[in-house]
């Protein structure tokens, strides 16, 4: 695995668990050492350098608070170890408070804090000594899915403010692409791809990142001669494609949201019938069944979606497909 | 769970009324009767002079002040030896712990007797350390009966009541802590002192109240290796009652260890307290 | 984290080899050796006929057989008073659980002798106890210096080794496994039974080590309350030690005792974990 | 609060910590007893009843698991107790270890499976005993992301086919949105609106429904005398309605998918600044100044979505105004 993340970037580790993002992490951080491989830190090789010699935080999941020790004196750790003189650190910590929104908060203890408090502590704690880079291992994974949106603004924004690097680990699709500089997708130890989330997401590398970037379609065919068509057996059906491909087996993905309802001319067309449909508030996706195994999933905006009854026409235009290697 | 719940409280209730308040009601009403040379030896009454005398009696207060003087030596002991013997198994891998801890233990809960004569054997004056040193040239000296020797003795019976407590308050330090401590730039000797030591204030203070309590009555090792100068007030407790039969005497003597062994640590637990080192 | 690690093992192998494998070494090498009369009492050689007659005297294996009884019954005692009092502490609030702990166990830690002189008192047959059985017409029984006697004093002495590693394994227990099975339509006792009883496998069995190795060894409570029918394994060691001064001989007997301490709970868990007790 | 749930309804409890949704639950499970009032199942009041003679079974969020046990043993558990018979029981742990799919595992010890695969034993577990009411608490919160759709497919399919009346709690809108038949949003120990997904998602009875179903839009304002228009200060402007709402203060809510860059006629024109764009794979969110303080967020597919410049009209009908009273 190569990988290079630039200066002042919001690199996004993305991954399932057992991906090895969170390995990756620690690998940085100095808490494992990398069987093979080199690390290096604006030039300088952080191999053999132990944790606290590292110019590198770590956000860790839980905070990891240090419970007998005040939020001021949780963020005056690092620069105390550090060796800053003790007024100097002090006007640091209200500075810190201040970036994060707990002014007064200091003489609490973390137990006293919710959640989303402590989490904001946790990150002024990594930034306390300003490191070249700061490690975020799933900071937003504690928090309640209302508190998450914002605080993830809040966090992109602080970065963009400070300049800091930051390398951020995080299981959630959305969380990766609402956030991210760039994303690298992890997948077994490896990197299935590095992009913009744009990349990642309108031109997954491969079926993996395809499937985890929430594309429902995905079928197994074969290119013809031409290259420009591709048989899909499940479907029983020919799938014209936007651009030449290589003749053989492949495997085709179609975004559900990509799929109409209806006869739109110039585009793939198929038939089926419709068999449920899932609300989920913004859209409804319907699950339309095609010959005996075949099921395509079609998403459409729930607002003015028509009932569905007998057999329906999907369309979707050919440069919607995304042909992968089998 | 209600009925399990009430169950248990009411058990435990009866067991501390059983087992504790009313042998020290006994023993606080033996400690205010007068002594008689019936059956037992006493009358009831109500007579503080027992224990006006036992707090007052210049050889009572040395021998009180010996054993509380030897408790805290055993107690700072144990604690030397105890808390790195209880990191080292702390730091182990989780499974091969409870092995260590056995292992760990197992000589001092095996063979009491045994070890504390080898100790004597070791100690005594013609003893093995004695004949090295008289080998190599030297003056014998006196080992056994002084006041090393007894403390020796102590630390060795008392270690596993420190060590215990102290491995399960480390043992359930979340080690994301230490290195959340690495990861800011303190060395490991660093993150011991800031976080390890005060987070771990809980079980010293545990295995300090184990060691020191039971260590203040203490009075079979004191006769074996601490010899006749080794007033402590468990002995004299002893004389009182099998010698001396002046059981209200006796009495008064146990309830006044019984005070000095409540009030002493509570009182260095404020301390310490309000100094803030507890958690 | 690696120093520091590299430093504990380090200390931890050093601990074992000075303080366990050492003095075992030296205690079997005595036990291999001759007596003599000489300071100390033996000259080191390869002979294995004391612990032959260690294992085969019948006076000796009567003594290790009633040290063994005695201490299972302590052990069986200890167990069935202490498990009660750990799961009535466990169940409390959290935050009474430690004073509760410390309450219910000082009366075991404070004025030991004390608490076992009043056993005398009650129970001696001039004691209080034949004192109401007279004056209730009934005959005075013998009561100090038997069997009972022994075990009262033994099981009242060992309890605390039972109650705390049984609690602390009981204040792990997670509450939701006992939520779930009277979600599942468990009664207390049924959920008691098939959930907490079998989870707490662990902390019985570190409890039966901690009580019964000791127990096996224990001289003083049998010295006291046990008379002299009461020929305990530490009471012979002991006599063979200082008054026939066989070093040899009592090295053996210690030999014979640890290695019977050891290996029988180490049986009597095989038979637990092959019979599926055990989590 | 007055809460009828009906019998082989999919009925989900959707709440933020602190919401009451978990006690209720608990109450429902017998683990907290009531202040006041009565909890009534199929006639029969629970109000006393230890919770282990209620025929109502849970699925803890956690699992629960007894980690002594094995799977089948586990599953067995509520059987047993109900004093259904060995051969009975054996059987019946067949079926369902068939119906979670997971033949073959029943031999195994819970700490040896997956989160999802306990997730399923602890499903299964509860269904056991054939309850007339199965609880569900947080089932998927443990779950990966990628794995949680398809098991909220497979736990309606499966509720679908029992006919067993569930009660799910969730803090997720998205999982009670797709798996609901009707939906309770609870807020402080109170249920703030019930109604099926549909109704709370289109018609939420107040504003903090409105905030919770991701309604990002909210502007407080003065209905005017015509009842048919309202004054909304931050926007300096006017805002047309659909229906005649009563005249005084009031907030009105519009969802940011229901808001177009572009005039369209009939309908609402604001006039704005673009100042960010947040992308999220699917959609692009638009945040648009209008005046000093005011953001209107506007949200549109990503594919094809332009990229703005300049001062841009945004339109949206009457009818996506959701009003609430102040």
């Amino acid at each position: 695995m190569d990988l290079t993340v630039h200066r002042g970037e919001l690199f996004v580790l993305l991954g399932g668990s057992g991906s090895g993002k969170t390995t990756l992490l620690r690998a940085i951080g100095g808490f494992v050492r990398p069987d093979a491989g080199a690390i290096v830190l604006n030039g300088a090789d952080l191999g053999r350098m132990p944790p606290h010699r590292r110019p590198v935080n770590t956000v860790f999941q839980s905070g990891a608070l240090f419970p007998h020790l005040s939020v001021a004196a949780n963020i005056a750790f690092g620069p105390r170890q550090r060796g800053m003189k003790r007024t100097a650190v002090a006007a640091r910590v209200e500075e810190l408070l201040a970036l994060v929104r707990l002014e007064g908060f200091g003489g609490r203890r973390p137990s006293e804090l919710s959640g989303g408090q402590q989490q904001r502590v946790a990150l002024a704690r990594g930034l306390a000594a300003e490191p070249s880079l700061l490690l975020l291992d799933e900071p937003l994974a504690a928090l309640d899915r209302g508190l998450r949106a914002d605080t993830a603004a809040e966090l992109v924004a602080l970065q963009k403010r400070l300049g800091t690097t930051f390398i951020l680990v995080t299981h959630d699709q959305n969380e990766a692409l609402t956030m991210a500089d760039r994303i690298g997708v992890m997948r077994a130890g490896r990197m299935a791809q590095v992009g913009t989330p744009r990349e990642v997401f309108e031109t997954p590398a491969n079926r993996f990142v395809a499937e985890f970037m929430g594309v429902t379609n995905l079928w197994k065919g074969t290119v013809g001669g031409d290259g420009m068509t591709m048989d899909v057996p499940l479907l029983s059906a020919a799938i014209r494609l936007a651009a030449p491909t290589a003749a053989g087996p492949a495997a085709v993905g179609v975004r559900a949201e990509r799929i109409r309802i209806g006869a739109v001319s110039g585009g793939n067309q198929l038939r089926g019938v419709p068999e449920r449909s899932v609300y989920s508030g913004e859209t409804v996706t319907h699950a339309i069944r095609l010959g005996q195994n075949g099921i395509v999933f079609v998403t459409e905006p729930a607002h003015g979606a028509a009932h569905l009854d007998g057999e329906v026409t999907l369309s979707f235009p050919p440069s919607a497909c995304l042909v992968f290697p089998r | 769970m209600t009925f399990s719940r009430g169950l248990s409280l009411g058990l435990s209730w009866l067991w501390l009324a059983l087992f504790s308040i009313l042998p020290l009601s006994i023993v606080l009403a033996i400690a205010l009767a007068r002594p008689a040379d019936t059956v037992p030896p006493f009358s009831f009454g109500f007579d503080p002079g027992n224990l006006a005398a036992a707090a007052s009696d210049p050889l009572y207060r040395a021998a009180l002040w010996l054993s509380l003087r030897t408790a805290a030596i055993t107690t700072v002991g144990c604690l030397l030896i105890g808390y790195p013997m209880a990191l080292a198994i702390a730091l182990m891998p989780e499974r091969c712990r409870a092995t260590l801890l056995l292992a760990m233990m197992l000589p001092f809960w095996t063979g009491f007797l045994m070890r504390i004569n080898a100790w004597i054997g070791m100690l005594r004056d013609d003893g093995w350390i004695n004949g090295a040193l008289v080998l190599l040239g030297f003056a014998p000296a006196r080992l056994l009966y002084t006041g090393a020797a007894l403390w020796i003795g102590m630390i060795y019976t008392y270690l596993p009541f420190m060590v215990l407590p102290v491995y399960a308050r480390l043992a359930k330090l979340d080690p994301l802590l230490l290195e959340a401590a690495a990861d800011l730039g303190a060395s490991p000797l660093r993150a011991f002192l800031r976080v390890t030591l005060p987070l771990s204030v809980p079980g010293i203070a545990a295995g300090v109240a184990l060691v020191f309590i039971p260590a203040t009555g203490e009075f079979v090792i004191p006769d074996l290796l601490g010899g006749p100068g080794a007033r402590l007030i468990g002995r004299v407790l002893w004389e009182e009652f099998f010698n001396n039969r002046d059981w209200p005497m006796a009495a008064s003597l146990a309830m006044l260890l019984l005070a000095s062994m409540v009030l002493l640590p509570l009182a260095a637990w404020r301390i310490l307290v309000r100094r803030g080192f507890a958690v």
